[in-house]
C-alpha cells in the first residue's frame, strides 16, 4: 500500500481534524504545516476558526507581535503549534540543547521564552513533528524548554492535547500526564510506531488506523489551500513544493 | 523581563516557565503565589531595564523622532532602556507621528540618532534591501568553529576603518546609490 | 486594574497608593513585598477583567475592524474585557490597519459592532461632531438633584423608543445629514 | 504696594523657576498655570526641558496616553503639578470628597488613580493652588487622595517638593516630612500667610519674600509664552484671558 500523498500532506490533514470552528488557532515560526491545517479547516468545518499565522501579515490582525503574545497570555488562544527537538512522554519538549551535560551541551538551540509560555497560555497545544524517531521521542527529554503538565496550583490554561507525525498522533491523558498512541498512519504500523518511539505509548492493543485524508481534503488542500497560501505570500515556496506535487493527473 | 521594565513595574507574573530547566537556571525568575489568591502560583518576572539599547531602523528627523518600521516591538525596548541609541538609513528634516509609517519613537525616547546607510547588513532593512543572502551564508558558515568565526570577524570588524569602509567592501556594489557614504551623528 | 486584565497578568505590582484612604477601601488592591528584594513594598492591583466592554468609535468595516479615534485607549478596554460592543458613526467596506486613522482594533477583538450615528452624543465623536454645549448644561443642570435627575433620565431615556427617536428629538437638527437614521447590526 | 500683574502669572512665574534645565517636566488636565510656567521656564533657564502638557497634542510625544503613563511608572519624569480640593501639613491632597463621614461626605470630587500614582514616580511634585486658605490649607485632609511621604520600605521615585500659590511657596522638609513656608509674595504678609493657612507653617520668623516677577519674566510671558499657547491650541482661551491683561501700555 503505497500513500498518493505526502507526509506534508497528511500531517497537515490530520492537524485540519483537530480545529474548532470559532475558536482562535494560531501557528508560530516556521511551521508550515500547521498553516496548512488551519487554511484547510477553514475550508472545510470550521469557516468561522480566526486564524493567525506568525510571520504572514495576511493572518495577523495585530500591528505588534506583543498584542498576540498578550491575547495569549489573557487566555484567549484556543490552539497553538508547537515543535521540538526532542519531545518525551510527560509532553515536554526541547528545545533548548541536546546533550547529557547541560552545561556542555552537544548541540545548542535557540531556545526562546515565547513558545513556552504560549504552551502554558494556549487552550490547546498541538506538538508536530515530521521525524518520528528514538531520537526525536524521547523517555525524558535533556532539557525542560516547556513542561507537559503542571502542579494543580499553577496558574495554567492549557496542555499538550496531540502530537501528530507522519506515523501517529498520540493524545495526551491529562489524567496520568502521560502521551499515549491514539492512532496510526497505514501503511505505516503500530509495531513500526512502537519502534520508532523512544518511550512506552501505553497500551496500543485496541489502537486504530486514523481515516486517511480524503478525497476533499486533499483536494481542498491542493488547491484552494496552496493558492491561497501563494496569493498571501504565506510560505508560497513551500506550498508550490509540497502541497499536490503527488497529484495524479 | 523586558516587558516589565517597558512598564516600569518591578516584576510580573508570567505564565509559562514552571517546571522547566530554564526556570532552574534563571535568578530573575521565580515562583510565587498570588498576594490575592495564595493557592494559584506563577512564575514571577524581575523587570529588565537594560542601561542602553542600540538599533537599526529606517528613518529619523532631526529631533531625534524615529520611524522604526513596520510591525517591530523595537518601542518595547526602547521603552526598557535608559538609553536609546539607533542607526538609521536616513534622516530627514521632520518627522510626525501621523506620517511615520511603521512605529513612532518619539524624541523623548532617544538619546542619540546616527546616519548609518546599510547599518542593517548582511541583514537587510524593509524598504531599503532585502537580505544579503551571499553574506549571511558565508557567517553562518564561518560561525561554525571558533576559529573561522575569529577569522570571520577580523575581515568585517576588526579590520574595519570606518563605516564607509565596511560599505564599500561588503554591501553589494550594485546596491549603493548615492545614498552610501554618509556617517552624521545627532543627538536627540 | 484594566491595565493588568489587558496583559493577561493576575495582578501587577504599581506605584502610589500607599498611605491612602483610597487603598483602605479597595480590597483588589494591597501591600505586597518584592519577591526578589523583600524590603522594598509597592502596592499589588489585581486584573480586571470586564465581562463587557461598551464604546463608541468612529468607524468599523463589515468584517468588525474599528477605528477608534486618536490617542486613546480604548485598545486597552476592548483587550481586557471578554466581549467589546462596539456603536460607530459609520460602516465602511473595509478598514486596514494602515488607513485607520486613530487606533485601528481588529475585529479579533470586537464582538458585536452597532451603527448608531450621532451615538456619542451629548459628547462629541471628534472628526463627525463637536460636544453639544447646551445638551450638556441641560445634563449637568439637571444631574444636581435626585428629582431634576430623575426627570431628566425619563425625558432622554426611558421615553426613548428607538436610536432614531432619541436622535431626531436630542440631537441638533443642524448636525443631522443624510448619515443619520440607520440603525444596522452587524456581527464580528 | 500695588502688584501689575496677576496671581496667575505670579504663579506661573514662581513656577518657572523650579523648573530644571534637561528633565521631563509634564503638566496634568486643567493646569494652564503650569503650562504657562513650563513654557516660560523654557524661553528662560531651560531650553532643554521637555515639555508635555496633558491635553495638548502640540506637546504630547505620545499617541496613547498610556505610554505617558508608563514613562512616568519607569521613574522617568523629572517634574509633575498637582493640584487638591485640600492640602495637609504632610503633603497629603484630596481630590475625593469633603466632609468628615467618609461614608456620606459632603461634596464628592472626581478623585482619580493617575495623578496619584504620579505623585509617587515624578521625581519632584509641584502643588499649586490659586487659593490660598484655611479651606484649602488644612491641618489634616478628609480624605488622603496621594501622601506627602511614605514608610522608608517603599518603592517611591519622588515626593512633592514645593506648593506655590499667589501668596507664598511652601518647601517639603522630607527629613520631618512636614510642608514650611518657604518665601512670601509681597504685598502679601507672613502674617497673612499664617493667618490663610490651616496647620503649623513651621518657624517663620527668617522667611524672606521671594523676588517679584522680573520684567523679562512678564514680558516673556505675556508675549512669547501667551502667543505659543494660543498658535498650539494649548489653552489658548486661558492664555488670552490671563496672561498679559495687566500690561502697562
Amino acid at each position: 500500500m503505497e500513500r498518493d500523498y505526502s507526509n506534508e500532506e497528511l500531517m497537515a490533514v490530520l492537524i485540519s481534524r483537530e480545529v474548532r470552528n470559532g475558536e482562535i488557532a494560531a501557528s508560530g515560526a516556521l511551521s508550515m504545516i500547521p498553516a496548512a491545517g488551519l487554511l484547510l479547516a477553514r475550508e472545510l468545518h470550521a469557516p468561522n476558526v480566526e486564524i493567525m499565522i506568525l510571520g504572514s501579515p495576511a493572518f495577523m490582525p495585530f500591528k505588534t507581535s506583543r498584542q498576540f503574545h498578550f491575547l495569549a497570555h489573557r487566555g484567549e488562544l484556543g490552539l497553538f503549534f508547537v515543535s521540538g527537538v526532542q519531545i518525551d512522554r510527560q509532553g515536554n519538549y526541547n528545545l533548548h540543547m541536546v546533550g547529557e551535560d547541560q552545561d556542555h551541551p552537544k548541540v545548542r538551540f535557540p531556545g526562546g521564552y515565547g513558545g513556552g509560555m504560549l504552551y502554558y497560555a494556549a487552550r490547546r497545544s498541538i506538538i508536530f513533528r515530521t521525524e518520528h524517531s528514538r531520537r526525536a521521542f524521547v523517555e525524558k527529554v535533556d532539557f525542560i524548554s516547556a513542561a507537559g503538565t503542571s502542579p494543580p496550583d499553577t496558574l495554567r490554561y492549557g496542555n499538550p492535547c496531540k502530537v501528530i507525525t507522519p506515523l501517529a498522533t498520540m493524545h495526551m491523558d491529562l489524567q496520568e500526564g502521560l502521551l499515549k498512541l491514539e492512532s496510526y498512519n497505514p501503511p505505516a504500523t503500530v509495531a513500526e510506531v512502537v519502534e520508532n518511539t523512544g518511550f512506552d505509548l501505553g497500551d496500543v492493543s485496541s489502537v486504530q488506523a486514523a481515516p486517511a485524508p480524503t478525497e476533499e481534503e486533499l483536494g481542498l488542500l491542493r488547491d484552494a489551500v496552496r493558492r491561497k497560501m501563494i496569493e498571501t505570500d504565506t510560505y508560497p515556496d513551500w506550498a508550490r513544493s509540497h502541497l499536490g506535487n503527488l497529484r495524479i493527473a | 523581563m523586558i516587558q516589565a521594565g517597558s512598564v516600569g513595574a518591578p516584576y510580573v507574573p508570567v505564565l509559562g516557565l514552571v517546571g522547566t530547566d530554564l526556570l532552574k537556571r534563571r535568578d530573575d525568575m521565580k515562583i510565587c503565589p498570588d498576594p490575592f489568591n495564595p493557592e494559584v502560583k506563577t512564575v514571577v518576572a524581575k523587570a529588565y531595564r537594560p542601561d542602553f539599547a542600540i538599533f537599526h531602523a529606517q528613518k529619523a528627523d532631526r529631533r531625534g523622532n524615529v520611524s522604526a518600521g513596520w510591525t517591530n516591538d523595537d518601542t518595547l525596548l526602547a521603552e526598557a532602556s535608559r538609553h536609546v541609541i539607533v542607526t538609521v538609513e536616513e534622516v530627514v528634516d521632520e518627522l510626525a507621528a501621523a506620517e511615520a509609517k511603521g512605529s513612532f519613537l518619539p524624541s523623548i525616547l532617544v538619546d542619540t540618532v546616527v546616519h548609518a546607510p546599510f547599518g542593517a547588513h548582511p541583514a537587510g532593512c524593509p524598504d531599503y534591501y532585502p537580505v544579503d543572502d551571499a553574506a549571511m551564508k558565508t557567517y553562518a558558515r564561518q560561525a561554525a568553529s571558533d576559529e573561522s568565526f575569529a577569522a570571520y570577524l577580523e575581515e568585517t570588524t576588526y579590520s574595519v576603518t570606518s563605516h564607509e569602509d565596511y560599505v564599500a567592501r561588503f554591501v553589494p556594489a550594485e546596491w549603493r546609490g548615492e545614498g552610501a557614504g554618509g556617517d552624521e551623528r545627532d543627538s536627540a
